[in-house]
C-alpha cells in the first residue's frame, strides 16, 4: 500500500536524478531545467507531508490550520522557483549576450 | 490511500515522472530536455491530486507547466545558435556528480528508512482550497505579501539584468 | 580622586589629534602650533608627575583605578613607579621634539600630526597602564598610527617597511594575548575573582602552581612579542627597515620610545609575574643580548647608511638592555632601565641630526659626505657629542647606563663572560661612530656640498635640548636613577622572595 | 698640612673646566680673551697645586711619614640597586707630583700655544680644548678610586681624539685622531675588565678599600694577576706600550703644543701614573706576576721604540718613538720594583720631553718642514731653541747632571738587581736613546742647511714681522707649506727665532731639565723618591758600576752618533747599505701598522661584511622566507577556487554528504 515512504523515496529519486543534472551539465539553461527538477522534488515531499504527517494539532495554539502548512510551503516555493527561474535566465541572457556563450565552463571569472 | 486504483496511479506516473526526468539529465538536444521537464511538470500535478492537494495541482501546471516552461523555452531560443542536438552535453565531472548524487540519495534513503514518521488522522483527507486560501491571507499574509513584493522585485530585477542597453 | 595626571596625560594627545584633525587643513601654521602645544601640555604634565614623585615612597603612585569591566575582571588600571615614570617623560619630551622637528612636513600635515599625537597616546599607554588587557589594548593601538605614518610620509620602500613592521609586531602580540590569557585564566581567582590586574596576577606563583614547563611557555609567549619589539637578535630585521623608510620624527620616536616599550614590558610582566621563569632562561636573553651587542655593532660598522648604522646601533645598545635584565641583579636591572631612558634620548639625537642633514642633501649616505665640518661647525659639533655619548663617552649619560650595566650584570657570576664580551662592544662601538665621523665631516671638503648651510633655527632646539639632558644625567645621574631605583627594586623583591 | 683643606683639591680642576665652558660658549669669537682665560685658568690651578704640593712637602720635611701624608675625601656619585658609585679626591705625594707636572706643563705650552697656533682660525677652540683636556687629566690624577679614574681617563682619550684631530680638513690628522681613539679604547677595554673583577671580588671602587681587601685576601691568586693584568691593558693603550703603541706616532699630526702637552708629558704618562698609583695591588699578586708582565712590556717597548726612532727622519717622529721608549723605561722600572725611580722618571721626562717636543715645534715653525733631511745647520739661526733642546737630549741621553740620567740610571740599577736580561735591554736602549737623539740634534742644528737653496724668501719679504711669516705658513699650513716648500725653496735667510711666547717656556722648561734630577739624587738623600714612597727611608746603595756603565753607554750613543753625524767619519748608511731590507722593515715600524690594517680591514670589516650579509639574507632571509611561504600557500590554495559554478556545487554536495554520513555513523541526533 502507498506509505509516506513512497513519496519521500520518490522525492529522494527525484532530488537526485536533478541534483546529477545541475552538475554534470555544461549548459546554463540545462542547469536551470534540473534545479526545477530538484524545486519539484522537494515539493512533492512537502506535499506528502502535508498529506500525511498529523503534528499534535491540539498543542498549537495557532489559528492557521496544521494540515495547510506543508501546501502554503509549496506554494511560497513556486513562487520563489518562478522567481528564481526569471532571475536566473535573465542572468543567462546577459552573459550570453556579452560573451557568446551560456556554457557555465567559461564562465570562470570568479577566481583566483 | 488503499483505493489500488491510487497505487496503480502511483506507480505509472512515477514512472513516467523519472523517465522523464532522466530524459531531462541526459538527452543532448536542450529542446528535447525542455519538452520531457514539461512532461515531469505534469506528472508531478498529478502526484499532488494523489495527495489531495487539487489546488497546488493547478498551480503546478499554471506556474511551472506553462510560465516557467515558456521563459526557459524562451532562453533556449534567445541562446540558442548551431549545433542544436549537441546543445546539452556532459561537462568533464559527470562521473564524480554521478557518485555524488548517488551518494546524496543513499544518504536520504537511508534517513527516511531510519525516521519513523508520526502518521495520523490529521492528515489532509478531502480537497481543502478553501482552507488553504483562508491560511493563506489570514494567518499566512504578511509572508504573502513579502512573495509578492520578491515577484517583483525579481521581475524588476529580470528586466533590468536582461535588458539590451 | 587624584587630579588623574596619568589619564590626562594619555589621553591629551588624543584631544589634541581630534582637535588637529578638526582644523581647516590650509593653515599649517596653526596646525603645527595646535600640535605642538597639545604635545608640550603633556610634556609639562609628566615633568610635574616627576617633580611630584615621591622617590622615597615605594611602589605605584598616581593611581587610577576604576572598574570597565567589571564581569571579565578588566579594570582602568593606571599609575606610575621607578619603570614607568622614565618611560613616559621620555615619551612625551621626544613626541614634542619629534613635532619641532617636523615643522617643514607639507604632505598632508593635519593628518600627519593627528597621527603623531595618537601615536603619543598609544605608548603613554602602554607605559602606565596596569592591567593587562589596557596594557594589550595601548600596544595595538600604537600600531595604526606608526603604520600610517610609515607608509603614507616614507621612503621609497614604505610599503615593504611598514607591512614588515606591523606583521612582525601583530604575530608578536598574537602570541602574547595568548600569554595574557594564560595568565588570566590559570591565576590564583580564590581571593579576588578574574582580573587582569597585573599587581594580582603577580601574586600567583605559576611556576609552583603548575609547573616550570607551563610557566616557560607562558614565559616564551609573552617576551617573543615584547623581544619582537625590542628588539633583538634575531628578530630584529624590521627595525632597519622600518627606520629607513620612516620619516625623521617617526624614527625618532620608533628608537626612542617604541623599542623601550619591549624592555619596559619585559620586566613590567615577564619579570613580576614569571621571575622563576626568567631565571631558568637568563642564559638564552643574555646570549641573545650578546649577540645583538656584537652583531647590531659589526653590522652598523658596515653600513654606508647614516640612517641604517644607526638603527642597528639601536640593536646593540638595547642588547644592554636585554643583559641587565638577563643578568638579574639589581644594579643590572636598574642599569637595564636607565639604558632605556639614555639610548631614547642619545638615538633620539642621533635621528634628529641624520634628519636634518638628510633635509639639506637629500642623501643619508656617507660615502656622499666628507669634510663637512668646514661648513657646518655647530651641526658637527652636535653630531660628534651625539656620537661620543651613543659610544658611553662619561660624562654623557651613555656611560652612566653602560657602565651600571656591566657592573650589575658582572655581579652575576653566571654572566661574566657575556658581560665582558659585551664590553667589547664598546670598542666596536666607538669604530663605527668615529670612523663615520671622520667620513662625514672630517678630512677635505667635498666640492659639492661648498654652500651648504649650517643648522640654525628649529633644527638646533631638540638637538640642544637633548645634549642638555644627555650631559645632565650624565654628570648627575641622581636626577633618573633615584626614580627609578623605587621601581627596580620590588621587581627584586619578588626574586628573593622566591628564592632566585 | 693643616693649611691646605682636601676640599680646596676641587678647585683645581674646577678652574679649566669653567674655562672651556665660558670659551665654548661666550667668548669663542674673542681669540685673545680666550687664550687669556684659558692660561689664567691653568695658572690659578698651578697655583693651587703648588699650595698642595707645598703643604705636603712641609709635612714631609718635618718628618711626617705613611698617612699622615694622604689625605682623601670621598662622596657618592650616585648609588643604584646597592652598587655605590663614588666620586673622591685624594692628595698625596705622587697626586701633589702629578697635579704640578700637568699644570705646569699645561700652563707653558699654553703660553707657547699663543705664538704657534697664531692665526689659527680655530685658535679659542683650540685653547677651549687644552682646557678641557687641563680639566680631564686633573680629574684623573686626583681620583681616588678606579671609577673616576676611568671617567678621567676617557675623557683626556676624548681630548687626545678632539687636539689630534685638530686640523680635521687634513685626512691624515682625521685618521690619526681616530686611530689614537680606537686603539687606547681597546686598551680601556681591559681596564674596564680589569675594574669590573676587581668590583666584584672586593665591592669596591676605591684604591685604599681595594689594597685593604686585597690584603685580606678578598682578590688574591691568579683572578689578582688577571685584574691586574687587564688594568694594565689599559696602560698599554694609554702609555702607548707594545702592542697598542701605533697610534702615537701617527698622534703627531696633531698641532706640536698637543704633542708635548698630550702625547709626551701628561696623558700618555697617565698608564704610568695607574700603574704606579695601583702598584700594591700589582705587588700583590702571587709572584709578581703582574710586575713581571708590567717590566717586560715596558722594556721590550722600550728598545722596541727606540730601534724605530733610530732611522725615522721625521723630528716629531723620532721624539714620538722616544716618548714610546721612554714610558717603556717607566713601565719597566715600576715593573722590577722600583716604584719611586719609575714616578721619578715619570717626572723628569715630563720636563725634558715637554721640552724636546716644543723646541722640534720652534723648529718647524722657523722651517716649516718635520723632514730632518731637510735641515741642519740651524744652531746657528735658532739659539735659544738649539741651548734648550740640548739640554734636554742630554738629559734624554742621560748624562749627568741632567735630570734623566738621575732616573733612568736608577731604573737600570732595579732592574740589575732584578733581572739582568731586563738590564740589558735597558741598556742597549738607553745606548739607542743617546744615539737617535743626538742623532736628531747633529741633523737639524748641525752641519749645513740642506732645504731648498735660499730664494727671494717670501718671508723676509714681509719685514721682521715674525706673525705674518708665521701668519702665511701657520702650523695648519703645514701640509701646503711643505709643498710650496719644494716648489719654490724657502731658503736660510727666512729662518728665524721663535717669537719670545714660544722661547720663554723653552727657557723655563729648560730648567727643570737640568735641575729636576738633582731632587731625586743621592746628594739630596733621595728626597724624591722617599717624598713619592711617603716619607719612607730610602737608603739605595749606589750601583757604581751601573751608574759608571750607563754614562758609557750614554756618551758612547752621544760618540758614536757625533761621528756618524757631525764628523761623518762612519757613513750613515753603514748597516742600511748591506742590510736594506732591515733598514726598510724597521722605517716601516716592522709592519705593524700593516698588520694592524690588515685585521682591521680584513678581519673586522670582513666578519663586519659577513654579519650584514648574514643579517640582509639569512636573518632577514628567514623572516621574508616565512612571509613567501605563507604567501606561496596561498597562491597555491587559491588555485582551488576555479570561478567553475558546477564544480563549487560539486564540493558542497559532497560535503554535506560526507557531514551526514559522519552524524549518522557517530550516531548522533542532532
Amino acid at each position: 500500500m502507498l506509505s509516506l515512504n513512497h513519496f519521500l523515496l520518490l522525492g529522494a529519486v527525484l532530488f537526485s536524478i536533478g541534483l546529477y543534472g545541475a552538475l554534470s551539465r555544461r549548459n546554463a539553461v540545462a542547469i536551470l531545467m534540473c534545479i526545477e527538477l530538484m524545486f519539484n522534488a522537494v515539493n512533492i515531499t512537502l506535499v506528502a507531508f502535508a498529506r500525511f504527517l498529523a503534528p499534535a494539532a491540539t498543542a498549537s495554539q495557532s489559528l492557521a490550520p496544521v494540515s495547510t502548512v506543508g501546501q502554503v510551503f509549496t506554494i511560497f516555493v513556486i513562487t520563489v522557483a518562478a522567481a528564481e527561474a526569471a532571475v536566473g535566465l535573465a542572468i543567462v541572457l546577459a552573459i550570453y549576450r556579452t560573451r557568446r556563450t551560456i556554457s557555465v565552463e567559461d564562465v570562470d571569472l570568479m577566481k583566483w | 490511500m488503499n483505493d489500488p486504483i491510487i497505487a496503480i496511479a502511483f506507480f505509472v506516473l512515477a514512472a513516467v515522472l523519472l523517465i522523464s526526468a532522466l530524459a531531462v539529465v541526459m538527452l543532448r538536444n536542450i529542446v528535447h530536455s525542455a519538452l520531457f521537464l514539461a512532461l515531469a511538470f505534469v506528472s508531478v500535478a498529478g502526484f499532488y491530486i494523489l495527495l489531495n492537494a487539487e489546488f497546488l495541482a493547478a498551480v503546478q501546471i499554471l506556474i511551472y507547466a506553462g510560465a516557467v516552461m515558456i521563459l526557459l523555452l524562451f532562453a533556449i531560443m534567445l541562446t540558442q545558435r548551431a549545433n542544436t542536438p549537441m546543445s546539452n552535453v556532459s561537462n568533464s565531472q559527470a562521473g564524480l556528480a554521478a557518485i555524488v548524487a548517488a551518494a546524496v540519495f543513499v544518504v536520504l534513503a537511508f534517513v527516511l528508512s531510519k525516521t519513523s514518521w508520526l502518521t495520523g488522522a490529521a492528515a489532509v483527507t478531502q480537497p481543502n482550497t478553501e482552507v488553504l486560501g483562508k491560511a493563506l491571507f489570514d494567518y499566512y499574509v504578511l509572508p504573502f505579501e513579502i512573495a509578492s513584493v520578491l515577484l517583483l522585485v525579481a521581475m524588476i530585477g529580470a528586466i533590468v539584468i536582461a535588458r539590451e542597453d | 580622586m587624584s587630579p588623574g595626571y596619568l589619564t590626562l596625560i594619555t589621553f591629551l594627545p588624543l584631544l589634541g589629534a581630534i582637535v588637529t584633525a578638526l582644523m581647516p587643513k590650509d593653515n599649517l601654521r596653526a596646525i603645527r602650533l595646535t600640535a605642538a602645544g597639545f604635545a608640550f601640555v603633556a610634556l609639562v604634565l609628566s615633568v610635574i608627575v616627576w617633580v611630584q614623585y615621591d622617590t622615597n615612597a615605594a611602589g605605584l603612585q598616581f593611581v587610577e583605578k576604576v572598574p570597565w569591566i567589571p564581569s571579565l575582571g578588566i579594570t582602568y588600571f593606571m599609575g606610575v613607579d621607578g619603570l614607568n615614570l622614565p618611560m613616559v617623560v621620555l615619551t612625551t619630551l621626544l613626541t614634542f621634539l619629534a613635532i619641532l622637528a617636523s615643522w617643514h612636513i607639507t604632505l598632508r600635515t593635519k593628518f600627519y600630526f593627528a597621527l603623531l599625537l595618537l601615536l603619543e597616546m598609544g605608548i603613554v599607554g602602554v607605559f602606565t597602564s596596569l592591567d593587562l588587557l589596557l596594557f594589550f589594548l595601548f600596544w595595538e593601538v600604537e600600531l595604526i598610527p606608526m603604520y600610517l605614518l610609515i607608509i603614507i610620509w616614507g621612503g621609497p620602500r614604505r610599503e615593504y617597511a611598514a607591512i614588515k613592521f606591523v606583521l612582525y609586531t601583530i604575530a608578536g602580540s598574537a602570541l602574547m594575548l595568548a600569554g595574557i590569557l594564560a595568565l588570566y585564566f590559570f591565576a590564583d581567582a580564590n581571593v579576588s575573582g578574574r582580573t587582569f590586574d597585573l599587581l594580582e596576577l603577580a601574586k600567583t606563583n605559576y611556576a609552583l602552581k603548575y609547573g616550570p614547563v607551563f610557566s616557560s611557555v607562558v614565559f616564551f609567549l609573552l617576551i617573543l612579542g615584547f623581544l619582537i619589539k625590542l628588539p633583538s637578535f634575531p628578530f630584529h630585521t624590521w627595525l632597519p627597515d622600518a627606520h629607513v623608510e620612516a620619516p625623521t620624527a617617526v624614527s625618532v620616536i620608533l628608537a626612542g620610545v617604541l623599542l623601550k616599550m619591549g624592555g619596559y614590558a619585559i620586566i613590567r610582566i615577564n619579570a613580576s609575574i614569571l621571575p622563576q621563569a626568567l631565571h631558568d632562561w637568563a642564559y638564552v636573553l643574555a646570549i641573545m643580548a650578546v649577540i645583538s651587542v656584537i652583531y647590531g655593532a659589526c653590522t652598523s660598522m658596515v653600513q654606508n647608511d647614516l640612517k641604517k648604522m644607526v638603527a642597528y646601533s639601536s640593536v646593540s645598545h638595547m642588547g644592554y638592555v636585554l643583559l641587565g635584565i638577563a643578568a638579574l641583579t639589581p644594579a643590572s636591572m636598574n642599569g637595564a632601565v636607565l639604558q632605556m631612558f639614555t639610548h631614547g634620548t642619545i638615538t633620539g639625537m642621533l635621528f634628529l641630526l641624520v634628519g636634518v642633514i638628510y633635509d639639506k642633501t637629500h642623501t643619508r649616505l656617507i660615502s656622499e659626505f666628507g669634510g663637512l665640518a668646514a661648513r657646518m661647525p655647530l651641526y658637527a659639533t652636535l653630531f660628534v657629542m651625539g656620537g661620543l655619548a651613543s659610544l658611553g663617552l662619561p660624562g654623557m649619560s651613555g656611560f652612566v647606563a653602560e657602565f651600571t650595566v656591566f657592573v650589575g650584570s658582572y655581579l652575576n657570576p653566571n654572566m661574566q663572560l657575556f658581560t665582558i664580551i659585551a664590553a667589547a662592544g664598546i670598542v666596536i662601538t666607538a669604530g663605527y661612530i668615529m670612523w663615520m665621523l671622520q667620513r662625514v665631516f672630517f678630512g677635505p671638503l667635498v666640492q659639492k656640498w661648498q654652500h651648504i648651510e649650517d643648522a640654525r633655527g628649529i633644527e638646533v632646539v631638540p638637538l640642544v635640548v637633548l645634549v642638555v639632558i644627555i650631559i645632565a644625567v650624565g654628570v648627575y645621574p641622581a636626577l633618573v636613577t633615584n626614580v627609578i631605583g623605587g621601581g627596580v627594586a620590588p621587581v627584586m623583591a619578588n626574586f628573593t622572595k622566591a628564592g632566585l | 698640612m693643616e693649611s691646605f683643606s682636601i676640599e680646596y683639591l676641587g678647585l683645581i680642576p674646577l678652574f679649566p673646566l669653567l674655562a672651556f665652558v665660558i670659551i665654548a660658549l661666550v667668548t669663542r669669537p674673542l681669540k685673545r680673551l680666550s687664550a687669556y682665560l684659558s692660561i689664567l685658568a691653568v695658572f690659578a690651578s698651578l697655583l693651587v697645586s703648588a699650595w698642595a704640593l707645598y703643604s705636603l712637602v712641609i709635612a714631609f720635611l718635618s718628618h711626617a711619614s705613611g698617612e699622615a701624608l694622604v689625605k682623601e675625601l670621598t662622596v657618592t656619585w650616585f648609588s643604584v640597586g646597592g652598587v655605590a658609585l663614588p666620586a673622591g679626591l685624594i692628595l698625596d705625594p705622587l697626586t701633589a707630583m702629578m697635579l704640578i707636572v700637568v699644570t705646569i706643563v699645561s700652563f707653558l705650552v699654553q703660553v707657547y700655544s699663543q705664538g704657534y697656533m697664531h692665526d689659527d682660525p680655530g685658535y679659542s677652540k683650540y685653547f677651549a680644548f687644552i682646557s678641557l683636556f687641563t680639566t680631564s687629566m686633573l680629574i684623573l690624577v686626583m681620583a681616588n678610586n678606579f671609577l673616576q679614574l676611568y671617567i678621567g681617563w676617557e675623557l683626556v682619550g676624548l681630548c687626545s681624539y678632539l687636539l689630534i684631530g685638530f686640523w680635521y680638513h687634513k685626512p691624515e690628522a682625521a685618521a690619526a685622531a681616530k686611530k689614537a681613539f680606537l686603539t687606547t679604547r681597546l686598551g680601556d677595554l681591559g681596564l674596564l675588565v680589569g675594574i669590573l673583577i676587581i668590583y666584584f671580588t672586593t665591592h669596591s671602587f676605591g684604591f685604599a678599600e681595594i689594597e685593604h681587601e686585597i690584603k685580606v685576601g678578598a682578590l688574591s691568586g691568579g683572578l689578582l694577576t688577571v685584574a691586574m693584568v687587564c688594568v694594565f691593558l689599559g696602560a698599554v693603550g694609554k702609555s702607548a706600550q707594545f702592542p697598542l703603541h701605533v697610534w702615537l706616532p701617527d698622534a703627531m699630526e696633531g698641532p706640536t703644543p698637543v704633542s708635548a702637552l698630550i702625547h709626551a708629558a701628561t696623558m700618555v704618562a697617565a698608564g704610568v701614573y695607574l700603574v704606579a698609583r695601583t702598584f700594591e695591588m700589582f705587588a700583590a699578586s702571587p709572584d709578581q706576576q703582574a710586575l713581571l708582565v708590567v717590566a717586560y712590556v715596558g722594556g721590550f717597548t722600550a728598545i722596541f721604540a727606540a730601534s724605530m726612532g733610530l732611522v725615522m727622519n721625521d723630528i716629531k717622529k723620532v721624539m714620538a718613538y722616544s716618548t714610546i721608549s721612554q714610558l717603556g723605561y717607566m713601565m719597566m722600572g715600576l715593573g722590577v720594583g722600583a716604584y719611586a725611580a719609575g714616578v721619578f722618571h715619570l717626572f723628569n721626562h715630563a720636563f725634558f720631553k715637554a721640552l724636546l717636543f716644543l723646541g722640534s715645534g720652534s723648529v718647524i715653525h722657523a722651517v716649516h718642514d718635520q723632514d730632518m733631511r731637510n735641515m741642519g745647520g740651524l744652531g746657528g739661526k735658532l739659539k735659544i731653541t738649539f741651548v734648550t733642546m740640548l739640554f734636554a737630549s742630554l738629559a734624554l741621553a742621560g748624562i749627568p747632571p741632567f735630570s734623566g740620567f738621575w732616573s733612568k740610571d736608577e731604573i737600570l740599577a732595579g732592574a740589575f738587581e732584578k733581572d739582568t736580561l731586563l738590564y740589558i735591554i735597558g741598556a742597549v736602549a738607553a745606548f739607542f736613546t743617546a744615539f737617535y737623539i743626538f742623532r736628531a740634534m747633529f741633523m737639524t742644528f748641525t752641519g749645513k742647511y740642506r732645504g731648498a737653496p735660499a730664494h727671494d724668501s717670501h718671508g723676509s719679504a714681509g719685514g721682521h714681522g715674525h706673525d705674518s711669516v708665521h701668519a702665511s705658513a701657520s702650523p695648519e699650513d703645514e701640509l701646503r707649506a711643505k709643498v710650496k716648500e719644494h716648489a719654490s725653496g724657502h731658503g736660510e735667510h727666512g729662518i728665524h727665532e721663535s717669537p719670545w711666547v714660544m722661547t720663554v717656556p723653552l727657557i723655563l722648561l729648560a730648567i727643570p731639565s737640568l735641575l729636576s734630577g738633582l731632587l731625586g739624587s743621592p746628594f739630596m738623600g733621595m728626597a724624591f723618591q722617599s717624598f713619592i714612597e711617603k716619607g719612607a727611608e730610602v737608603h739605595e746603595e749606589l750601583n757604581y758600576t751601573v751608574m759608571m756603565s750607563s754614562i758609557a753607554i750614554a756618551v758612547a750613543g752621544i760618540l758614536l752618533s757625533s761621528l756618524v753625524y757631525y764628523f761623518k767619519i762612519i757613513p750613515a748608511n753603514l748597516i742600511s747599505r748591506p742590510l736594506p731590507w732591515l733598514h726598510a722593515f724597521v722605517l716601516n715600524k716592522y709592519a705593524m701598522d700593516d698588520l694592524y690594517g690588515w685585521i682591521v680591514n680584513s678581519v673586522v670589516l670582513g666578519a663586519s661584511r659577513a654579519a650584514l650579509w648574514f643579517d640582509q639574507y639569512v636573518v632577514d632571509g628567514i623572516v621574508n622566507g616565512v612571509a613567501n611561504l605563507v604567501g606561496a600557500a596561498g597562491g597555491a590554495l587559491r588555485k582551488v577556487e576555479t570561478g567553475q559554478i558546477p564544480n563549487y556545487g560539486l564540493a558542497i554536495f559532497a560535503g554535506a554528504v560526507v557531514i551526514s554520513a559522519v552524524l549518522i555513523i557517530s550516531g548522533s541526533t542532532l
